[in-house]
């Protein structure tokens, strides 16, 4: 697949470098461009920092402004960023009221926000929010279990609410920790990816095939399927969601169609028609929408489907004001 | 025997040319079970060291690998960074600990096990460790360096008949089966080419 | 390409009626499903009306709500909506103060919206904007010229923020006749589009090849090249864009980065980094970033640059506040 | 001669049938030089006019003429609905001023003026109004049918070497010579399908 780029080496730094530009009324990159901060911290509000590989914008960096992080660190493709990058983003947005960081449940992603921890414990408060928001079906269970994926803009979209509103660290650890067991994520891919610094394609699949269960980093998801018709592809995925949760009657909920890069618009609300009208089905009360390109796997065509059970609480911190180049809600 | 200063730039520069010259090959093998990234990310890390090479020639050995270790550390990310960062930082701390280098197994073994910790993981996995375990056996039995090369490259191998339990492999659960672990390879090429060049330098 | 559909007769409106559901807070349908509209219309505030063929989602019913449009049609998919359409959406958005129709420079959309203008023209005073931002060059200059793209989305956020504030009907059209000879878009693609209702692709090109200077219609454009580096791709549209329009020293611009519909937002974004760099050399001031996929061509692999040359009062209109599915920004 | 509504009925199943045959080949003539709809379009229009097929032959000839005029308008949208609605709405119009077909390329002459009007388009410009104008001319002479058909296809046909001075083909340049014009090609084969007929049931 071609795309838009000079080298790969220096992809992630113009693009960041592009983002930054656009959005200097949210964003300024922080120390020695090892991440992307907020114009302006709050003294005093807990400092919520996330980060990953790049190739899924606009998450992270798309989410950071007041109502949601402080901060955010991109790595190279594919790839969690490095200790020093998380530890500088910590040293600079902790004011005083310590730091969450907001982690997706890969283990290379765990074991650098680990070391940075270690390294930068003795002089901040840090606790972690782990997300795991991916289905387990089709896996085995016995492995480290559900990825981190769309689910994770929901978690930091509510946490950001939270910390907005001077909650302290422990408390939203308790809220991100309690939000995750309550959300799941399902992902369809019609195409694999290239990477740009080897162009090589993750997997190919066949014009008249997909690739069932994929998560956000080109991978394979855990099936090979016939290519169906939009219903019975959103059917599925939403069965499986469904399946993965309790959901009792009258459960409150926020639906979400995310596009994973290479699916514009008309798909993703085509899909998100059918999602809903499941939801409903099942007796789910389908209080907030998201549909959009928001959490990327580079240019795969595909989308997932993300159901989180809330709270009216939840749903009140959801519909708090945030302004961030990515996600906009007005007072 | 070399003098240190030689013997770490030569490892450096061996280590260095044979992930270049299987870069593209590492990535293949990720691509199958992974995101496609572990060429890339082992040869940013090697570069890395490279530059710090003549900085690093000048310390004493231990104070050289723990420095190797934080610089794999803070520029290859992913998983493979804080999993050979850690190899190597611990390997250099045991090391000075022991203020020598005569009993290397052992201290090999301390430090693969802080990279079992570090990913929670164990020996059957399908990760570097199905490599490391049975390199660090081979040097504990005083085999040859050709035969700990082998034991490697074997031991590589066999990571394709297993379930990946850990790393991104696991989240495709029976379909990782028949695939090479990248971490695993990675480590046997590194293993080759560390024996390799200590065979040519008539060392140990 | 594969899609997300179930028919190619139902796909337009079943995203349609997944776009509703999931902005129930600013859409509601109007009449029969025939156009989208505000949920609530500001009596006494002129009435913006726009619409085309579908597959450029999210345009135009992603820009309907305060601020913004009042309402939208849609056709099908590249096809200009019909007259009868274009009436009811009159009927009932025109709320006394008449209604200013924003028309893309297409044979098909003009003569669509004539017809309906001839229709209600003694029920309602009406007036239009043409928008004709394409660039220019590589066309003869004897046809009808530029058509109608990504630039419509600037006509209508600062046509919709005057009308917000109370001006009259040929006042708005005098804001956005005026504006549009200040706009100028070109867009390139790395692949061609299918067309839903025939499984056909509008043109294919090889992975070294791009087509340069198309529209959002799945065209060809005016040339096929060899595909270059990012830099130089950006370059050559600027270039082309810049001789197409006189910039004064220190003008005000605001400079916009398009999506197609299949190119990621990391991508985007890289453009635009590069976009930026030229028009700064160029000592043009981009006061102002717009970056994303707004105005598609289908799923089309592609972006398009558009620069806008402000005064003071339109930066100031487009600063103003919009609350609409796809364009937000806070009071 | 026929009565009037199995006249109207049986024109608007020929011109279905024809446009149904040749979606496919419409659509890929507006893919080569425009967005690739135009037998869509165009399907979409006769399958509303059948629909309204009962209605219409209870109405007279001129009034039947100018409903399916409007319908086209309502359901084909893009430049094809105006176009060809206006046709036939004014051809309608016309027959009911002069209260009979006596004069058919008079009153097709009136009606072809009204499109290009709409259109702000001109002969040459690469349209559907270039297989038009010849049409009517060769009415005007008396032609026999199958000359008139002939004529159709020959000007469709012709358009290939002309550059688009209007519609979607217009934005390419000198890269819309050598394409067939689709509002041409389906403006052939509406006249050819019109003209066998005619033949068939030996009218006119
Ligand atoms: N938890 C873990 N424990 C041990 N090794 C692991 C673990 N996770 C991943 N690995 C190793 O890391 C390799 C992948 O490295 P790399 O591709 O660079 O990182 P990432 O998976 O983050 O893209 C795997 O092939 C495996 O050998
Ligand atoms: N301004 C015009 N005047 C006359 N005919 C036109 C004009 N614009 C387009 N056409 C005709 O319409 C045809 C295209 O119709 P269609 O594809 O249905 O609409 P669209 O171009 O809106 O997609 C062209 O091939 C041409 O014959
Ligand atoms: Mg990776
Ligand atoms: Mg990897
Ligand atoms: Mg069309
Ligand atoms: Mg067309």
């Amino acid at each position: 697949m071609k795309k838009f780029m000079n080298t790969a080496e220096t992809m992630v730094a113009e693009s960041l470098e592009g983002f930054v530009r656009a959005h200097g009324e949210f964003v300024v990159f922080g120390a020695g461009r090892k991440f992307v901060r907020r114009r302006h911290f709050t003294p005093g509000k807990v400092a919520l920092i996330s980060g990953g590989g790049a190739g899924h914008e606009p998450m992270h960096i798309g989410f950071v402004g007041k109502g949601m992080l402080d901060a955010a660190c991109v790595g190279h493709i594919f790839t969690s960023p490095t200790p020093d990058q998380i530890v500088s983003a910590i040293e600079e947005a902790d004011t005083g009221a310590g730091c969450l960081l907001i982690i997706k449940n890969y283990d290379g992603d765990i074991m650098n926000f680990e070391m940075a921890i270690e390294m930068a414990a003795h002089r901040h408060r840090i606790e972690t929010v782990i997300v795991s928001d991916d289905i387990e079906a089709g896996r085995t269970g016995e492995g480290r279990g559900r990825r981190g994926v769309a689910g994770t803009l929901v978690v930091e979209k509510i946490i950001g609410a939270a910390a907005e509103r001077g909650l302290p660290l422990e408390e939203l650890k308790r809220i991100g920790d309690r939000l995750n067991g309550r959300i799941r994520t399902m992902g369809v891919a019609l195409s694999g990816v290239t990477i740009p610094q080897i162009q090589r394609t993750t997997f190919s699949v066949n014009t008249d095939e997909m690739e069932m269960g994929v998560g956000i980093h080109g991978e394979p998801g855990h099936s090979r399927q016939r290519l169906l018709a939009a219903d019975a592809i959103i059917r599925h995925l939403c069965e499986t969601i469904s399946a993965d949760i309790s959901i009792l009657p009258d459960t409150k909920a926020l639906l979400f169609v995310n596009g994973l890069g290479g699916t514009p618009p008309a798909e993703l609300y085509l899909a998100y028609n059918a999602a809903h009208r499941f939801m409903e089905e099942r007796l789910v009360h389908v209080e907030r929408a998201l549909v959009g390109t928001y959490v990327t796997s580079l240019d795969m065509q595909g989308l997932s489907v993300t159901l989180a059970l809330l709270t009216d609480d939840e749903i009140a911190l959801w519909d708090s004001p945030v302004a961030t180049a990515a996600l906009h809600l007005s007072p | 025997m070399q003098a240190e200063p030689v013997l770490v730039l030569g490892l450096i520069e061996a280590c260095r040319a044979v992930i270049t010259a299987n870069t593209d090959h590492l990535c293949a093998l990720d691509c199958a079970i992974g995101d496609g990234d572990h060429g890339s990310n082992m040869q940013r890390g090697c570069e890395a060291v490279s530059a710090e090479g003549a900085a690093l020639s000048k310390l004493p050995l231990p104070d050289a690998v723990e420095k190797i270790g934080m610089t794999l550390v803070m520029n290859v990310g992913g998983a493979a960074g804080p999993l050979y960062g850690t190899l190597l930082m611990e390997i250099g701390r045991e090391l000075r600990a022991r203020d020598g280098t005569d009993d290397f197994p052992t201290v090999l073994k301390k430090a693969i096990d802080a990279v079992a910790r570090r990913g929670r993981s164990h020996a059957g996995d399908k990760t570097l460790l199905d490599v490391l375990y049975p390199v660090q056996d081979a040097l504990a039995q005083s085999s040859t360096l050709i035969d700990v090369a082998r034991r490697a490259e074997l031991s590589a191998n066999l990571t394709a008949a297993m379930k990946a339990m850990r790393g991104r492999a696991s989240y495709l659960g029976d379909r990782s089966i028949g695939h090479v672990d990248p971490g695993a390879s990675s480590c046997a090429l590194l293993t080759t080419a560390i024996c390799h060049y200590f065979g040519e330098n008539h060392r140990i």
